[in-house]
């Protein structure tokens, strides 16, 4: 095991791919050269050279649209889209385009490509540099998504997402790319659409994903310590495909459950899970569904506002606490 | 605007064999034929959705479905019966589209906007403006990565170029050098609009081409010659490693925008004039005048007539899709689920 | 009260704005010279004059950015996306810039425009032109989303977004604009944010939106008759702000929560409101909350496909009747 | 690219008085001084987001700053202090801003990229590339609609002419005759990118402007002078319904795209060329040279500095903003509630 920062680990996922699979090129803006402003795809250029890392022009649109093309046409593209926020400047192709175009053609068409976007907030850039939108690419059918949440799962999951014959986004987490982990040595390939349960408690089943994983995982820890209130901890992981079964009976398990996202509340991923366990796991409950966002508001740039808006650690706590009573 | 930017004839040197310009008639008839029938359908109220014909528009779908390489690829819009069938697409399979019979192209799924058919390197039918010029773009790219000399050629209207998925293609294509051809059918009018009330240019795809290091190339696309000249010249230099083009073919469309426009919005005797240029009237003249017999047109004609009416009948015996195809396809697991 | 279309209602829902005032002015493509594709236009032009009535090329992003540059500045523009679909091509213009534009400039620039779209299935016209896209809009912080469902109340919302100082986008349901209904006379200005309750029952709270309020309310009263099970029908309305006092209070009163939404599955607006039920009216609840949406695929086009994609009448009564035993 | 399409040098002519000179160097002045300090804030971890600069690009923005009436309207992107300042923004507000202090321009909840104060007609500093052109020229059709004769001005890089949002909002300015005046500060590259890779004309912005029926106008973005002399004649001629006009400005930043970046890409020897460009230097020398006195520019220069030294004062002293903003403003009615 070699431990690297999640920024390396997407790196190696990239370049493990393509050194498997001529067919697998990568392109987006300032990546080549510059390795990507931020430092998630240094050494591709060099080591896999400029006909398969290519830098782009200011033109989302055509970025997204040609690895669609490319992609029909027998190439696997990765595309950056440098902030997720910039999604929207290339949602037709993404929602209306690359998710429709496999189901309206009656499967003739195949989408083998890879979206990679850095999502979320903590770097004070403000309310278009810093949303969390992974709500958005899962509300519309076609597209899987993932969002991982470590070095491992990041470099597992790239290369999950580039194996898949289907148009896969991944979001990764601004602040996570200096976080350093283990990840394995050699070949890495993880499984989409798979949770992990990365802690088993007796009282509530916390619900968390990417940046808010490991804030979930140190507030199971202080609410055990301090409180007395012991909790399961799951990472999502891969919102489509979504593993339900671990969901459901996870919070089976301890009758509770706590989603705690970092999109703005409305029509969050938490939302549709909360519904699904509202449905199908409705005997087994034993109190309220709690959710714990971001307010609906866009995001403030001061340090201290964005601290504040996000879930932190002492929130998740204090909420928990106030619901288990 | 200035004159410089006004564009220049294209090809005109070069002759057309008469088989080719025999090939040239036969689609031109054919597409337009079955136009007609998917109209006369709407009129029975067998097709369901909208649709989108290519009635006095069809020398450009047929003058490039004859200069293209089988494993050339087109990229057309909601108006792209004529250039999927222009590719060798199953009649019966685009009629059956637009019923919404299970022997549709898409099964029908997809209808009548989504006309597709990959083994004949029809690549989709796209229908919200603008977003197959950067998808051609990119099928270009993996023809240029794998050296296999194929070419995109993508069509789209006049209004077209006023969106900003053109300007991001158009850029794009000629910085990479992408063997794309790109091919405004100038038709006058967006939906009801007229082109030149909302454009800054006179030629909304010509008049734009320097912008994008391009020659400016307008083309009456009523001559199927003169289409197919240019359709052979750029595709070629295309596929030689000179990058992309963009070329302007003014026509007009002889019916509304779709199903549901009477173009009421039209001054008065502008249609009558443009169907005095009649591609297939042009081009059957010009047939005749090169020495082809009648007779070898009128049976042109006929067959291709039995050829839709078979179609047609294929069509109406289809029964339509089970409803299980909803939940088909969505994956490359022929399946719908997201979930576990 | 005279009857009118719900095309009609549209239009005179605008009418009666410009009118009363010079600021307000309307653009899209098609709008003005056609009356609009779908016709909910006719008629403008003549009245208001192609100074205030305008058609644009075929820009979205200038259309909706030019409506946010003049209302920044005064005006109190009132644009068309022709369906909504294409709200992706605008997308940044919508979420990212005039969701946000208040709240990034601490309130110095206030936003009182209307996006007008057509949103969903029933036309036969395939996957991209047919979905249901209200939760895109809900889920952005920032947007206040309307989406009614009869003639009186598309007038009196088109009305009360116009009046509205912020920016509001008006979801108008294709297959109703036909639909023929009694609009009050003179002077009608609804309020956004209210719910209506359309049908009063004991055994469960069906809430549903636009072209799925006529559905509901055609179950329930099959339900009742044909089955012995009574429903409370609640018609949403507005999702932001939403009325969630009207929804919990009757929800409460039969202990069942029954969404019927058109969207397609995962984070529709249903979603949202299960999980305040959920975590607020827990333990109100007599059983699981069941949510009737659109399967998560993209939309089919055949005749037989649409019809049996989007919830029915069939399916909303079956579905209550198994979820009910 | 073709020679015509180079565009031509604007405006030359007419003069410039003293002391609209003296204002155009005290301005320049002050933005060069403000911009340094921004950078010092940064070293010492005061600014905490993301900045960037316009060292070396001042003389654009302070021409602009001089040349506009009072209600005219600026549009600019993140890289917009200086736009914002030339407008007559606070100074203690734009460094407040940066340093996320309740004081700032936007209190806190903007930040660097999108500093705005309307009292000053500085409309918005936009962060997601392009977003901004259509937004100004909606802008100038309300200036129009009233009859005001105010113009909108909107500033954007050469990358930005790459992106579809600039070629709606060109054609749909230039279709409707909207007085708003686009200026591309082309500094040569995107973020770290050379804009000649990356785009299929030399001029970015002025090979495109006949794409809208526009005159090509390319200035030197370090003469003041001539910044200042081109954009009077074309936002007279906007305020007058003559139409939009596409000004492209050449130009260089001193410093990297962002705080980020240390600028490794560029070649080298380009800076130190462009620092022997320097607007300031320039406009320095040729004020000495037609005579103004050196303790005058000193005056200016000093008080400058003063007044940079009072606004960071200023921003220092001020506090973090409270946390109930979190939730302030997102509506008209100063709120955020999203339910009853
Ligand atoms: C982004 C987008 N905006 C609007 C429409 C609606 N629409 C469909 S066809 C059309 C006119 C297109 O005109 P043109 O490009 O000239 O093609 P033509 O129909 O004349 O072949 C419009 C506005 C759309 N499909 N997509
Ligand atoms: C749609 C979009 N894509 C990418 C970015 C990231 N980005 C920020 S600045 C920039 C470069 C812009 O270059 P240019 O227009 O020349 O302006 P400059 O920074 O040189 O002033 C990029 C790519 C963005 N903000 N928005
Ligand atoms: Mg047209
Ligand atoms: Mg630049």
């Amino acid at each position: 095991m070699a431990e690297l920062t999640y920024r390396e680990a997407v790196a190696a996922g990239i370049a493990q791919e393509m050194e498997r699979d001529e067919l697998v090129v990568f392109l987006g803006e300032d990546v080549a050269a510059a390795g990507g402003v931020f430092k998630s795809t240094v050494g591709l250029l060099e080591r896999f050279g400029p006909k398969r890392v290519r830098d782009c022009p200011i033109s989302e649109q055509a970025i997204i649209g040609a690895a669609m093309g490319a992609a029909m046409t027998g190439l696997k593209p990765i595309a950056e889209i440098m902030f997720s926020d910039f999604l929207a400047v290339c949602w037709d192709m993404v929602a209306n385009e690359i998710a429709k175009t496999r189901y309206m053609t009656n499967g003739q068409i195949q989408l083998p490509l890879v979206i990679r976007t850095a999502n979320g907030a903590g770097s004070r850039f403000g309310a278009q540099h810093s949303q969390a939108v992974e709500n958005w690419a899962m509300a519309v059918p076609g597209l899987k998504v993932v969002a991982p949440s470590t070095p491992a799962d990041v470099k597992g999951l790239v290369a999950a997402a580039v194996r898949d014959p289907d148009p896969v986004i991944v979001f990764e987490q601004k602040s996570l790319y200096a976080v350093k982990g283990e990840v394995p040595d050699g070949e890495h390939v993880d499984v989409l659409g798979k949770a992990k349960v990365l802690r088993e408690g007796k009282d509530c089943t916390v619900v968390a994903l990417a940046l808010m994983v490991p804030r979930a995982l140190e507030a199971a820890a202080i609410l055990e310590k301090e409180h007395g209130i012991s909790c399961t901890v799951v990472d999502v992981r891969s919102l489509v495909p979504l593993d339900t079964q671990t969901i459901l009976a996870e919070v089976a398990k301890t009758g509770r459950l706590v989603t705690v996202e970092e999109n703005p509340r409305l029509c969050g991923w938490g939302a549709e899970i909360a519904s699904i366990v509202a449905d199908e796991c409705f005997w087994s409950l034993d109190g309220p569904i709690v959710r714990i966002t971001t307010p609906h508001v866009p995001l403030p740039s001061a340090d201290q506002l964005e601290d504040a808006t996000i879930p932190s650690v002492a929130r998740i706590v204090r909420e928990i606490r106030e619901k288990m009573d | 605007m200035d004159a410089k930017a006004k564009g220049k004839k294209a090809g005109a040197a070069d002759d057309i064999g008469r088989e080719t310009r025999l090939e040239l008639y036969r689609l031109q008839v054919e597409l337009r034929h079955c136009e007609k029938r998917a109209h006369d359908l709407f009129l029975q109220n067998l097709v369901k959705g909208t649709s989108h014909l290519s009635l006095g528009q069809e020398a450009i779908a047929a003058a490039f479905g004859v200069a293209m390489r089988p494993d050339d690829w087109t990229f057309c819009t909601y108006r792209g019966h004529a250039h999927t069938l222009a590719r060798g697409a199953s009649m019966s399979g685009v009629l059956g589209e637009l019923m919404g019979r299970e022997c549709g192209l898409l099964g029908g799924k997809g209808g009548s906007m989504h006309l597709t058919d990959v083994s004949k390197g029809a690549m989709g039918s796209y229908a919200i403006i603008g977003a197959h010029l950067p998808v051609a773009a990119g099928a270009a790219w993996s023809a240029q990565y794998r050296g296999t000399e194929q070419v995109a050629v993508c069509f789209f209207g006049d209004g077209t170029t006023n969106i900003g998925a053109f300007h991001e293609a158009l850029n794009f294509a000629a910085v990479w050098k992408l063997p794309v051809v790109y091919v405004c059918e100038n038709n006058l009018y967006m939906e009801y609009t007229p082109i030149a009330s909302v454009t800054a240019v006179e030629k909304p795809a010509a008049d734009r081409a320097a912008a994008y290091g391009l020659e400016s190339v307008v083309v009456d696309g009523n001559d199927a010659d003169e289409v197919y000249r240019t359709a052979v010249k750029y595709m070629e230099r295309a596929r030689k490693g000179g990058g992309p083009a963009l070329i302007e073919a003014v026509t007009y469309r002889h019916s509304g925008h779709s199903r549901a426009d009477p173009a009421k919005y039209r001054p008065e005797g502008e249609l009558e004039k443009w169907l005095e240029r009649d591609p297939l009237k042009i081009y059957r003249a010009r047939l005749l005048k090169l020495g082809v017999a009648e007779a070898t047109l009128k049976d042109i004609e006929d067959e291709s007539m039995r050829k839709v009416d078979e179609a047609t009948a294929i069509a109406k015996a289809s029964p339509p899709p089970a409803l299980e195809a909803i939940e088909k396809n969505v994956w490359a697991d022929g399946g719908a689920a997201w979930r576990n």
